[in-house]
């Protein structure tokens, strides 16, 4: 690979700031839990049904844990109140969960064993969860062996075919994911139905309307997993899967993701804050505990930071992602992701009509993968300039793919000449796929075959974004990463501490706190 | 032996590299595995949609039970190009100079518009692009008329809030904008949001516009909207309707009562400026928005 | 909730994202300049073709006077797959050695095979990839079979002249190239072709074989010919046709009149020879042959 | 630009080769004339019109040509003829190339003025035609300034985009030359119709039926340029036209390219003889003469070079292009064309699945540029593996563009998505514009901002064809251009020296042969 000559004192310092900017934030974390935690905690206790409420279905750990946020006794979490039911009920996690969500059992109003034994309990329960969480991740990781998978994180055997299925019904999505994968694609992700990210429930079941996207449920993992699964095994080619994390039940998703072996999700420690409008204090206390259960199930995570440039001018702010991209590393660190799992994203999305904007992308994309050489990164497709010119459009993924093979992306979202129009269709796919499928095999080698001049546009440019990436973080590291973000750090958005949804389900956590998931993971 | 064949607008053809040879590109899948017998199914498809001379340029194994096809075809039909009449927005595009000025000179206040991104949808930059400061490809956003006081909600916003927020303002105009279509969400949205506002009766006192990348004029007015705008609209374009439909739609009244006319602009001013302290942080602090 | 819908093969539409959305994208150009009008006129067109839901991706100004859309509809049409029937070539591809061995053994006597690319088309690559010992695609060219005699005589070949050479060197096969398809070019050679064998009475003595990117197998039997291949045809197709369709005639003939079929052989091989001496150099050194 | 590391005494042996290959071969055209030369000397003089013989219109320099011809009067040229013919009539040449076609009258005939009386008619009419030709030329060129031409042989400029007509009617073929250069083509070639080189006439007057094609006729040709005057002018943009020169009647449109301002003429010194089957010596003969013409007249030439990778292997016979292209160098220098007028031709015709495909094509054509740094190369795009897929058809046409414009070629010929099943369309032509001019913009300056690694793929590809192609002229070399041809030295094509179309054209020169143009021009 043609390398950049960049000064790694710098890239040394912007660490360092990204480190120093983490720490309040990391405090914060530690002092708080989420009502999305407990959730998720019960959920890899074993608690996965749901009940009906005014016809709708309604998760139980939802039912449970709105039922004693409601009455304030969340702060020492949920679990002295499950594990001493469990105890005094004799019943196991779901029949319990069931139970209470069927108002069955109160909770609250059960006559309490001593402290230690609920402990005790507990930490017997959450040893055996993450038993659970282990095989499946070895059953994963057996299923790779089997079919031989040749994925290198830091991409040495050229980027991962990655596309995208968005019918909206689970059962159409399998079909076109499965005809993706015969055509070549390595890894599936099923997009999320509009704003999932903004209901404060997983919704249950198989799901067959959503709009842009299919909505993201355990169920729906796991058909999906199955017909990959299956695929893999008659490709003899093992097949991703990837769905979506960040959002109001970041830490859950991360749950159902690891219980049904998924292989990437898409999970950012800022996105929600930034794009959904979640309240801050809530994303980064979620993303961290959801990033726990994550490392402990070796699943990549795959940063939003291309989202900036579908907003914000991909040629004037390439430093935001950058900054951003430091940030997110240091908080994966602070979660025990090693980085061969730090997904870090980003994308082609500058003006295709700009002089030399193949020169700018290659410097962007060139100092990512040099930045973080062992770094799975995700290289997002052109989306912004798409166009109904559906052959020129077919023209800028060519040229997206391009960049991607030349400078070593491993991720590679295979971007749609329909991008402009609609959510990719069958045919979409297949072009795209065959379009990739001939760059990168003739370009294969040519990243290592060239160099780039000294000073020229390529290094220039390089530098220059490596500068303001600096002084960015400076500024960030001045004012605080929450006040940074009030003054539109990132992607031109503006957010409060205390704006922003799922406020309300942010709580201090209280001395007698019980959760041994945060040991364990 | 003359000049080449001109083109007879009665009878409008597509054209390929000769007057009139109706040639039309298409592409499509058909839900069975290649064979001559999958070929012969998209030649007749074809012919079946009027095309004589199907040529199958490829069939291409797209999937286990997929084909896709790639054909130049003939056409049979022509339009009629002469009578053909297209509904559109009845106002001049002015620059913003013009606009302000007509504002200050003919209705003497400042006309306050509300803007969203309606239901699930979170797509801002749209209308950003119409409101905000910055604008879109070189046309200053609505924010930035002297004479007009816009409001922009950012996206994700419910009918019923936009509504409410509306009335709040006492918005002379309201900008509706859908970029995700899928299953025709954005026609459900926003006769929905119509349907609401004929219940409360705003269709008269407000002027209704709606945007977006799939929005067209015609589609507006069938979803009950005054007007309609669609890809690459520039601010102008809707700041100049605006007025001029206020204008038209205040000398309508004139013609009826010219009366109460007066009076109007101070009731204005302060209902405003209540609504304005009412309005909490969060909502103006909306994604994008100033 | 259950399984995706499933393809209705009595009614096969083209498939989109979903089982029957009849999903079809189109590309063509007006010879008229962009305008809401022209965008207009290009959706009722599609609409006269029979799209519902007609979404114009894009109306560009491809030159003074002409506009290029890119649509995409769902068609209302489908076909009946199950009644489809396509005429197909009666063989059966086998390997070489098979089709020498089956030459050996039922005629005893090489089968000559003349080829060429008529009238002014000078594509040689075509008929070369059947013939000529190299082959095509890892199949070797019927020059390489050990009981065929195959004669590539190249490029821009007269039609008289090939049917000459046919008749001189007593072929049983005779292999006919057209590439150049503007304004049906080769339909009009082709059939002229045939005119001349039919007048010839060529027509029972002798395989016509036409192919070329364009031709099928219906195509060729429409011009006269008895079979036709189009892209990707392997020399071994060819080869197993001519024998297959070599013998089914001599089995026809034998129930009429098994008596002359002795001789045959022993005149064939001289009247093979003769011609091959008044062969010019010139011609068997055609373009690509060797 | 980056450039390839070649062993330049290596390039230098290539044309010294070259210079011995060729050097027989001049001899042979010192020694004859041929009937189409003969044609083309009348046509200089202004014998332009036609007789209708069974219904179809015949050249009148045809008439005469084909009457001395059979009559053996030919080996001391036409002009002692025709000279005379014009002293003893008082003819103007137009008006005696009537009389002689109509039969009215019969130039062998005449009584004979001396001959030293017809030189130096001969002479002063062949000055004035030549003053004539300086005239054209310097027309063209004030249009060229008055539109500020940007074109730069060497490629400084960035590729010139290059698009072809085929409707087989002139008239449409104005109408889409028109939309051509509006979309932003720089240069328009009138393809000529299927097999017009097998005439051994050039058909008269404006055409509106061909296959494949239109004719190439003197009215065709200032139909066409006359609209690319106005386009020009209307666009304040230079718009060039080309057309097609090689064939039995190779002088004679040299000389109507001439006369009718033609920018480009395709002008092979041996693609008639592979190509087309037309007679070696024939073609050789003819091809000198009509270089004398261009070359007096500044039109560049065009090599077809590319049409050997149409039929042969491209990964295999590149050395074939090289060894012909420094053929093609020497014979263009014989008849006194400058490197800047030497268009020399190849193209990019590799399987597209073959890995690392790009760097092969990067390789073979930056050896080109560096090899041939003054020359306008031609560079042609992939032909013979499009197929009905148009979208991945235009996505080999973007990686063409890309190597073109990488590797600083001058004249790029722009693929078509449709090359596989049509002459192009309109719309295919806006399409196929739009992509070069997305690419040339994007990648800019890319070839100056890269360095290619030294003994990588590329440089090693480039010196493997190097050392082919010298081998190559060496066993040329040895057995002399004729022989080597009929053993299948180009594009495994196989021609004998008596064999071919026009052979019966071809006349020793008797020693009071008279053709002042020999020396004029
Ligand atoms: C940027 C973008 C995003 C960003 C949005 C960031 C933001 N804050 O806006 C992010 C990454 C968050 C995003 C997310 C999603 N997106 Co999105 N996104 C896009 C994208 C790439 C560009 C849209 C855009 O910004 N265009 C630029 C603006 C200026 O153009 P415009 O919206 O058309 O606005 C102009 C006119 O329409 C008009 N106009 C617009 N509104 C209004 C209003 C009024 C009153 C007036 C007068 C005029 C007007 O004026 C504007 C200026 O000329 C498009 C693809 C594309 N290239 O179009 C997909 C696209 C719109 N997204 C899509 C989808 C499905 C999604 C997702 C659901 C999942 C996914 N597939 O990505 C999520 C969830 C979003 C949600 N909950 O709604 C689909 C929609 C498919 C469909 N037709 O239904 C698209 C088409 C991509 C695709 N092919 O899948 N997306
Ligand atoms: C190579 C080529 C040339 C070469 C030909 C060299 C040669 N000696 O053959 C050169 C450069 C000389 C050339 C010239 C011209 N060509 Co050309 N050429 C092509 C090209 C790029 C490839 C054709 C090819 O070799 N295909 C590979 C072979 C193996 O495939 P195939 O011919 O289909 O053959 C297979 C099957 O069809 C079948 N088959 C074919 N023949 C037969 C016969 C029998 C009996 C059987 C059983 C099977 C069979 O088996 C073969 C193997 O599977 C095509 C574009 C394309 N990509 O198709 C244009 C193309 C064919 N040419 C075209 C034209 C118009 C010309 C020209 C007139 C001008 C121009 N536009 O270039 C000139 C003049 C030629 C003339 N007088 O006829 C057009 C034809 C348009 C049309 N449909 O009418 C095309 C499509 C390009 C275009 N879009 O303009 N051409
Ligand atoms: C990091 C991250 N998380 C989640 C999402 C999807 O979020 P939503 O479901 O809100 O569209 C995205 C989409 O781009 C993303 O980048
Ligand atoms: C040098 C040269 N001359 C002439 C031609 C065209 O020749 P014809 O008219 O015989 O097709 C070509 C076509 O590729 C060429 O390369």
């Amino acid at each position: 690979m043609a390398h950049l000559a960049l000064d790694t004192a710098k890239v040394e310092r912007c660490r360092q700031l990204a480190r120093e900017i983490a720490l309040p934030i990391e405090g914060l974390i530690a002092r708080h839990t989420t009502i999305a935690i407990e959730r998720a905690t019960l959920r890899l206790l074993g608690v996965s049904g749901a009940v009906t409420r005014n016809g709708q279905l309604y998760p139980e750990v939802n039912a449970i844990i709105d039922d004693l946020h409601r009455l304030k006794l969340l702060d020492r979490g949920v679990l002295p109140w499950f594990v001493n039911g469990l105890i005094q009920t004799g019943l196991e996690p779901a029949e319990l969960g069931r139970a209470v969500a069927t108002g069955k059992v109160k909770l609250e109003s059960l006559k309490q064993a001593p402290a230690e034994t609920v402990a005790a309990k507990a930490k017997k329960l959450c040893e055996a969860a993450k038993k659970n969480l282990i095989e499946k991740r070895e059953y994963r990781d057996s299923l790779r062996v089997e079919t031989k998978d040749q994925f290198d994180a830091s991409g040495k055997n050229g980027p991962l075919l990655y596309v995208i299925v968005a019918t909206g019904n689970i059962f159409d999505d399998v079909t076109q994911a499965r005809a993706a994968a015969q055509a070549g694609a390595d890894s599936i992700a099923v997009i999320r139905s509009t704003a999932q990210s903004l209901l404060d429930y997983v919704p249950h079941g198989a799901t067959t309307e959503g709009f842009g996207g299919t909505y993201a449920t355990q169920e729906n993992f796991r058909i999906m997993r199955e017909a990959l699964d299956d695929e893999s095994r008659k490709l003899g080619r093992y097949i991703r899967l990837t769905n979506y994390c960040s959002g109001l039940c970041m830490p859950e998703i991360a749950a159902l993701g690891a219980l049904e072996r998924l292989d990437f999700l898409l999970n950012d420690a800022m996105y929600g804050i930034l794009f959904r409008d979640i309240n801050m204090k809530r994303t980064l206390i979620d993303q961290h505990f959801s990033r726990l259960i994550l490392a402990t199930s070796r699943i990549v995570i795959q940063t939003g930071e291309d989202n900036y440039l579908t907003t914000a001018d991909a040629i004037e702010n390439g430093h935001q992602v950058l900054a951003s991209q430091f940030i997110n590393e240091r908080f994966a660190q602070h979660a025990h992701l090693t980085e061969d799992l730090m997904g870090l994203g980003h994308a082609q999305e500058m003006n295709p009509e700009h002089p030399n904007v193949f020169l700018l992308e290659i410097a962007r994309a060139q100092m990512t993968r040099d930045i973080f050489p062992k770094s799975p990164i995700k290289f997002m497709p052109p989306t912004r300039y798409k166009c109904g010119d559906i052959f020129y459009s077919h023209l800028m993924d060519a040229m997206f793919n391009f960049v991607g093979v030349v400078t070593g992306q491993t991720v590679q979202l295979l971007g749609m000449a329909t991008e402009a129009m609609h959510t990719p269709l069958l045919q979409d796919r297949w072009m795209a796929i065959k379009n990739a499928k001939y760059i990168f095999n003739g370009a294969k080698d040519l990243g290592l075959d060239i160099r780039f001049r000294q000073d020229g546009i390529i290094e220039g440019w390089a530098k220059k974004v490596l500068d303001e990436t600096l002084a960015h973080l400076e500024m960030i590291h001045k004012k605080g990463l929450i006040q940074a973000i009030e003054e539109r750090a990132f992607a031109e958005v503006s957010r409060t501490e205390t704006g922003g949804k799922g406020h309300d389900g942010v709580m201090l956590k209280s001395p007698d706190y019980l959760n041994p998931f945060f040991e364990l993971l | 032996m003359s000049g080449p064949k001109q083109v007879d607008l009665k009878k409008l053809r597509p054209y390929g590299d000769i007057m009139d040879d109706g040639t039309v590109q298409l592409c499509f899948t058909l839900p069975v595995e290649p064979s001559p017998e999958a070929k012969e199914a998209a030649i007749q498809f074809c012919q079946k949609m009027g095309f004589a001379e199907v040529k199958v340029a490829t069939m291409e194994k797209a999937a286990q039970g997929f084909s896709t096809f790639v054909i130049y075809g003939n056409t049979k039909f022509s339009v009629d190009f002469t009578s053909i009449h297209v509904v559109k927005v009845e106002s001049q595009t002015k620059p913003r100079e013009e606009v302000d000025e007509l504002i200050r000179t003919k209705i003497g206040r400042k006309l306050v518009v509300v803007g969203a991104c309606t239901g699930f949808d979170a797509h801002t930059v749209g209308i950003d692009a119409i409101m905000n400061m910055k604008g879109f490809a070189g046309d200053y956003g609505l924010e930035r008329y002297q004479w007009l006081d816009a409001r922009n909600l950012g996206a994700q916003v419910a009918n019923d809030d936009l509504l409410q927020w509306a009335i709040e303002l006492d918005a002379d105009a309201v900008l509706v904008s859908k970029v995700v279509t899928q299953h025709n969400i954005h026609i459900k949205d926003l006769k929905d949001l119509m349907e609401r506002a004929r219940k409360m009766g705003l269709m008269e006192k407000m002027i209704f516009v709606s945007g977006g990348p799939r929005m067209t004029h015609p589609l507006a007015l069938e979803c009950g909207f005054d007007a309609g705008f669609g890809v690459g609209t520039k601010p102008s374009d809707v700041a100049s309707y605006i007025v001029d439909e206020y204008l038209k739609r205040k000398a309508a009244e004139a013609k009826k009562a010219p009366a109460p006319k007066a009076s109007a602009p101070a009731k204005k001013a302060s209902a405003k400026k209540e609504a304005l302290q009412k309005k909490p942080a969060g909502k103006v602090k909306g994604k994008g928005s100033r």
